[in-house]
């Protein structure tokens, strides 16, 4: 069996007297691309949150590489490996898109010397997500599309071992969505691996090598996509009983 | 008389993303249609572009009130419920710092709704005795369940002709999913009411419907004429989980 | 130094302060706890509705309280005005939170100078047949000064809270800070709600002005040691509670008279504060929020 | 390229610190030293302030709080045992800069308005607590003699002059060394989105300490001298209201995301309101910084910089 880079056992997390997650378990493999479904509401981003830090997990343990990272603030996280996309973009805003890239750059990949030519890295990234050209626009001059791209090029920019991508392609036409696929094959493909939430079910199917299924904040499939797509379980979920 | 809503080639989005492309749909006087699909296809767009909370680039849009037709382009919510549409919107947005009975009381804010705001507050703890019970408790402190139960009845004390739901069961337990709906059901027949119900929840939704649409990618996929149509079930699924 | 009679005074006059202060803070309450509008200029504004009170007091004799009520109205429209100018300039643009802040600071400083320039910077108080007058309980005697203001206080609150609570238009006053597209849901236009009830707001400064200068000289400055006190009373009362307001304020009051009894008159201004500073730093939901 | 460029700026910062020193050894008229002083006392403080509001976001209400501590504690010192003023300064900056680490405490837990609104009460707390120390002065205040005489200038004032022209461009220094390194750059991210900043690996807390240390630290040197300065201190004066309108004020007017900012609303509001206190009043002097605040926060919320880059931005429209 590979080796497992990401580990939730029985997480669990409240928000007052709602279970957004119960306990919840399930392990990333290393260089797998992985896919988190489940209907709206389910848990999905709250678990993302606990994984990346902005949420703390109340049960249970989250590990990194062997590493309990429950506890950690959410930028050493970051500096371990784990980077995310918002789903609603949350852009520096008075930056220009390079810009927006040297920060990850600055405090992560470098953030030892804090003194690297960060600019031509953040430059090649934007190249690869088809960016360079607006390199030195603020992100309000972006159309919707691009301040998607811009999210994912600022977490490649963190040069994760582990990116977790929240619906970075919603509202995106079908084309947007393939060249959207395209770049996240080419980063796994890279050794990237990738944790893909997305409602887009086409996209998610394709993508992934294995899946896991939220309903009300419990896991209640695994597998690959043809094994989740006939669960019972699963068709339980998204159809109603 | 006929209190119909009618949408023939609608376009919207949000920004340069467009999310509906060419849409239409009709409901009809005393009907109840669902909306079907998954997250991010352009149901709950759809709704807000009827509401007038997001404004629509393209077709038309408008309602038939009392057999008169009303044009929704250019008007603001606020407008759109005093012509007696309501709306049971995602994610509930009750105001969780009211009590039950100040949620309800809001509900009837229009002014053609304050004349038999009595009559209808006792409807609506009729329909919802837990409200009743729970009237003097915070809003934001009642379950899931319960608090969907609350925006049915706060929709509902608006005495509206056209009753807009959108996405009822997210986050709430399968039991309370279809006690939701059921109830919904109750209220369109006691009241008479055109609804509109955007749900992903497929089974549930079509015990209430009686017709409905699918929305893939903002664009209706498919067109059921009855619910029996719509339970050709290995269609749904496919457009449901991209099979 | 402590004794019974001394303790029952200080209590008495602590709590007619502190139906003052609610009378204060109400405004404030109203646009900081329920439409999310930080009006850090508030207690200029009382300040401002207290040298009105004292220029027609003075010039042409009419009651303080009176004429509280009457500046009521230009100052509803007045309310109207900046609140026109805070929603097109910072809220419609999302730049409320830094630099709608800045704003009303300099309003606030603005108020100030303007009142320097005006009247200078000399203390002024108003005449009218109650006050410097005491009334008697047993042995506590209680200055008309003080129970007045408590009395017009507690008034407004119960009008304010039943405004609030019993209209249709209080009960959108209520919902529109916490979600204001369900307003818009129910029919409501939340802009109107939100212009109308920050008038209110500022209305309710002239009356406040007016009890400040009852209780006391009043000089364009003073509004400086208010800002932390209707905050602190804002804040403890759990924001946008008119009842918790009232609560609060009585306990500011309260600890305020104690502290000038038993510790010093110079310390009294810092309890406010430093509840202030815990209230923050321990829960910023206020004691009586909801 | 890069060292080059501190190096030019080293040079410029230490030939304004000479031109200083030589004019205090060619101009006799006391009043322009006063008056400057004041300005550049001016330009610490709003660069100071600048730091945390601008790049990093947190509206301070209490520039006050921060330099009437260097004040007090340099009043203190001068009770005690008359230390020289480089001691001062360092004790004042300590301790506001410790004040100013409790501040960034307070950020976990109060962010926007309730950060503000905590800033504000703890200048009037901080006030109480000298009014009611009556060591340095209490509410009445104390008179402090100072120093008769010092080497290589003629007076103490030019002195004092020379000292707050040299802590100005140290300030100005220090902002443009912070706005052009990553601790700029993270602050800058947090301001803009401090939930973004963290998960791009920015560490906050850290950051955000950093600034309201410093910060502070800067207020409370440049308060540290301010007892000489006026040779009677009370709190009343030192905990006015005018330093933290002031200080607020100057880089909404110059635009508060440069260095350049602070410096420019500072000597041009400075300056103003020094030649409108003798020419109009005192309290025009504050209404025209009431007016240039609201006006400029309502009109041209990027000031002075951000007016001239889109006059600029405009002209190469055109030509291009």
């Amino acid at each position: 069996m590979a080796e497992k880079l990401l580990e939730i056992r029985n997480v669990t997390k409240r928000f007052g007297g709602f279970h957004a997650l119960t306990d919840v378990s399930l392990h990333v493999e290393k260089n797998e691309r992985f896919g988190l479904i489940g209907p709206n509401g389910s848990g999905k981003t709250t678990l993302i949150n606990c994984i990346s830090g902005a949420l703390r997990n109340e049960g249970g343990s989250i590990l990194f590489a062997g590493t309990e990272i429950g506890a950690m603030p959410a930028y050493r996280r970051t500096r371990l490996g784990i980077a995310r996309s918002f789903q609603i973009p949350k852009p520096f805003t008075s930056m220009t898109l390079l810009e927006n890239l040297c920060i990850p750059l600055e405090y992560t990949a470098h953030a030892k010397s804090h003194g690297a030519d960060v600019a031509s890295e953040a430059m090649e990234i934007l190249d690869q997500i088809g960016l360079a050209d607006r390199a030195d626009k603020l992100p309000a001059d972006l159309t919707q599309i691009d301040m998607r791209k811009l999210e994912l090029a600022r977490a490649m920019a963190a040069k994760p071992q582990l990116l977790i991508s929240d619906e970075a392609m919603a509202g995106l036409s079908a084309n947007e969505v393939d060249g959207i696929l395209e770049i996240l094959f080419k980063l796994n493909e890279g050794g990237i691996t990738i944790i893909m939430i997305e409602h887009i079910m086409r996209a998610v199917m394709s993508f992934s090598e294995r899946i896991v299924v939220l309903d009300a904040g419990e896991k209640i499939a695994e597998g690959t996509p043809d094994e989740v797509v006939n669960n019972k379980e699963v068709e339980r979920a998204y159809l109603g009983e | 008389m006929a209190n119909r809503i009618v949408v023939k080639n609608l376009e919207a989005g949000y920004g340069s993303v467009q999310v509906l492309h060419g849409v239409s749909v009709e409901v009809n006087d005393g009907e109840t249609v669902v909306l079907l699909g998954t997250n991010g296809n352009g149901k709950s767009t759809l709704i807000k572009c009827i509401m007038g909370i997001l404004p629509h680039t393209g077709g038309e849009l408008y309602l038939e009130i009392d057999g008169e037709r009303v044009d929704l382009a250019g008007k603001a919510p606020e407008e759109i419920v005093n012509l007696g549409v309501a709306l049971v919107p995602e994610g509930r947005r009750l105001f969780p710092m009211l009590t039950v009975e100040e949620n309800l009381l809001l509900g009837a804010y229009r002014p053609d709704a304050r004349k038999d705001i009595d009559r209808n507050l006792a409807f609506c703890f009729e329909a919802f005795p837990i409200l009743e019970e729970r009237k003097h408790q915070l809003a934001g402190s009642m379950s899931g369940g319960e608090q969907q139960m609350l925006a049915v009845a706060r929709a509902l004390m608006s005495a509206p002709r056209i009753l807009l739901v959108d996405e009822p069961s997210v986050g709430l337990a399968p039991i309370f999913v279809s006690r939701v709906i059921q109830k919904i059901q109750e209220l369109k027949e006691k009241y008479n009411l055109t609804v509109l119900m955007a749900e992903q929840n497929f089974n549930q939704a079509v015990k209430i419907a009686d017709r409905g649409y699918i929305i893939v990618h903002g664009q209706i996929e498919f067109e059921g004429k009855d619910t029996d149509e719509l339970r050709e079930n290995e269609m749904v699924k496919k457009f449901y989980l991209g099979v | 130094m402590f004794s019974f009679e001394l303790f029952i005074n200080a209590l008495v006059a602590g709590l007619l302060l502190g139906g003052f202060y609610a009378a204060f803070s109400l405004g404030l309450s109203l646009s900081f706890g329920l439409l999310d509008v930080v009006n850090i200029a508030h207690p200029a504004f009382i300040i401002f509705g207290s040298y009105l009170t004292f220029y027609v007091n003075e010039n042409f004799g009419v009651d303080p309280i009176l004429a509280g009520l009457l500046f009521a109205v230009p100052f509803y429209f007045l309310g109207v005005a900046v609140y026109r100018i805070y929603y097109n300039v910072f809220e419609k643009t999302g730049a409320e939170s830094l630099r709608g802040l800045v704003f009303f600071f300099g309003i606030f400083f603005l108020i100030e100078v303007l009142l320097i320039i005006t009247f200078g910077v000399d203390y002024r108080l108003v005449r009218a047949p109650y006050i410097g007058k005491t009334f008697h309980i047993g042995s506590l005697g209680v200055a008309w000064r003080l129970f007045v203001p408590f009395l017009v206080g507690t008034a407004l609150t119960i009008g304010l809270y039943q405004f609030l609570s019993k209209t249709f238009f209080g009960k959108a006053v209520m919902g529109v800070a916490q979600d204001s597209l369900a307003v818009r849901l129910m029919g409501a236009d939340p802009i109107r709600i939100k212009t109308i009830a920050f008038g209110i707001g500022i209305a309710t400064a002239t009356l406040a002005g007016s009890l400040l200068i009852i209780i006391g000289p009043v000089e364009p400055a003073i509004g400086r040691e208010y800002i932390g006190r209707v905050f602190a009373i804002t804040v403890l009362g759990g924001l946008g509670s008119m009842s918790g307001v009232f609560l609060a304020a009585l306990i500011i009051g309260v600890a305020e008279s104690f502290t000038a009894s038993f510790i010093g008159p110079s310390w009294a201004l810092a309890v406010s504060f430093g509840i202030l500073l815990i209230c923050l730093a321990v829960r910023p939901a206020g004691l009586f929020g909801r | 390229m890069k060292s080059k460029g501190h190096l030019l700026h080293i040079a410029v910062a230490l030939a304004v610190v000479l031109v200083a020193f030589l004019i205090t050894n060619s101009m006799e008229n006391r009043y322009y030293y006063k008056a400057s002083y004041v300005v550049l006392q001016y330009v610490v403080l709003a660069t100071a302030w600048n730091i945390l509001g601008g790049y990093t976001g947190y509206v301070n209400f209490g520039t006050a709080a921060f330099f009437a501590m260097g004040s007090y504690t340099a009043v203190a010192l001068i009770k005690l045992w008359k230390p020289p003023l480089y001691v001062l300064l360092v004790a004042g900056g300590a301790v506001s800069g410790l004040l100013g680490l409790g501040i960034g405490y307070l950020t976990l837990r109060l962010r926007g308005v309730f950060f503000s609104i905590a800033t504000l009460a703890l200048a009037v707390v901080l006030q109480m607590f000298m009014t009611n120390w009556e060591f340095v002065g209490g509410g009445a205040g104390t008179a402090i003699l100072k120093p008769r005489s010092v080497p290589f200038f003629s007076n103490y004032d030019e002195f004092l002059f020379f000292v707050m022209a040299s802590l100005a461009v140290a300030a100005v220094f220090v902002a443009w060394l912070i706005e052009n390194s990553w601790v700029g750059r993270g602050m800058a991210a947090i301001r803009d989105n401090e939930e973004a900043a963290e998960c791009m690996g920015v560490p906050i807390l850290k950051l955000k300490l950093f600034a309201t240390t410093v910060s502070g630290a800067m207020m409370g040197i440049a308060g540290a001298p301010f007892s000489y300065f006026v040779v009677f201190i009370e709190p009343s004066s030192a905990f006015h209201l005018d330093y933290a309108v002031n200080s607020l004020a100057m880089p909404m007017v110059g635009g508060t995301t440069t260095w350049l900012g602070p410096l420019i609303g500072a000597v041009l509001v400075g300056t103003a309101q020094q030649i409108a206190t003798v020419t109009l009043s005192a309290e025009m002097n504050l209404l025209i910084v009431g007016s240039l605040l609201v006006g400029f926060v309502v009109f041209a919320p990027e000031g002075l910089v951000g007016l001239f880059r889109k006059l600029r931005g405009r002209a190469m429209g055109r030509s291009a």
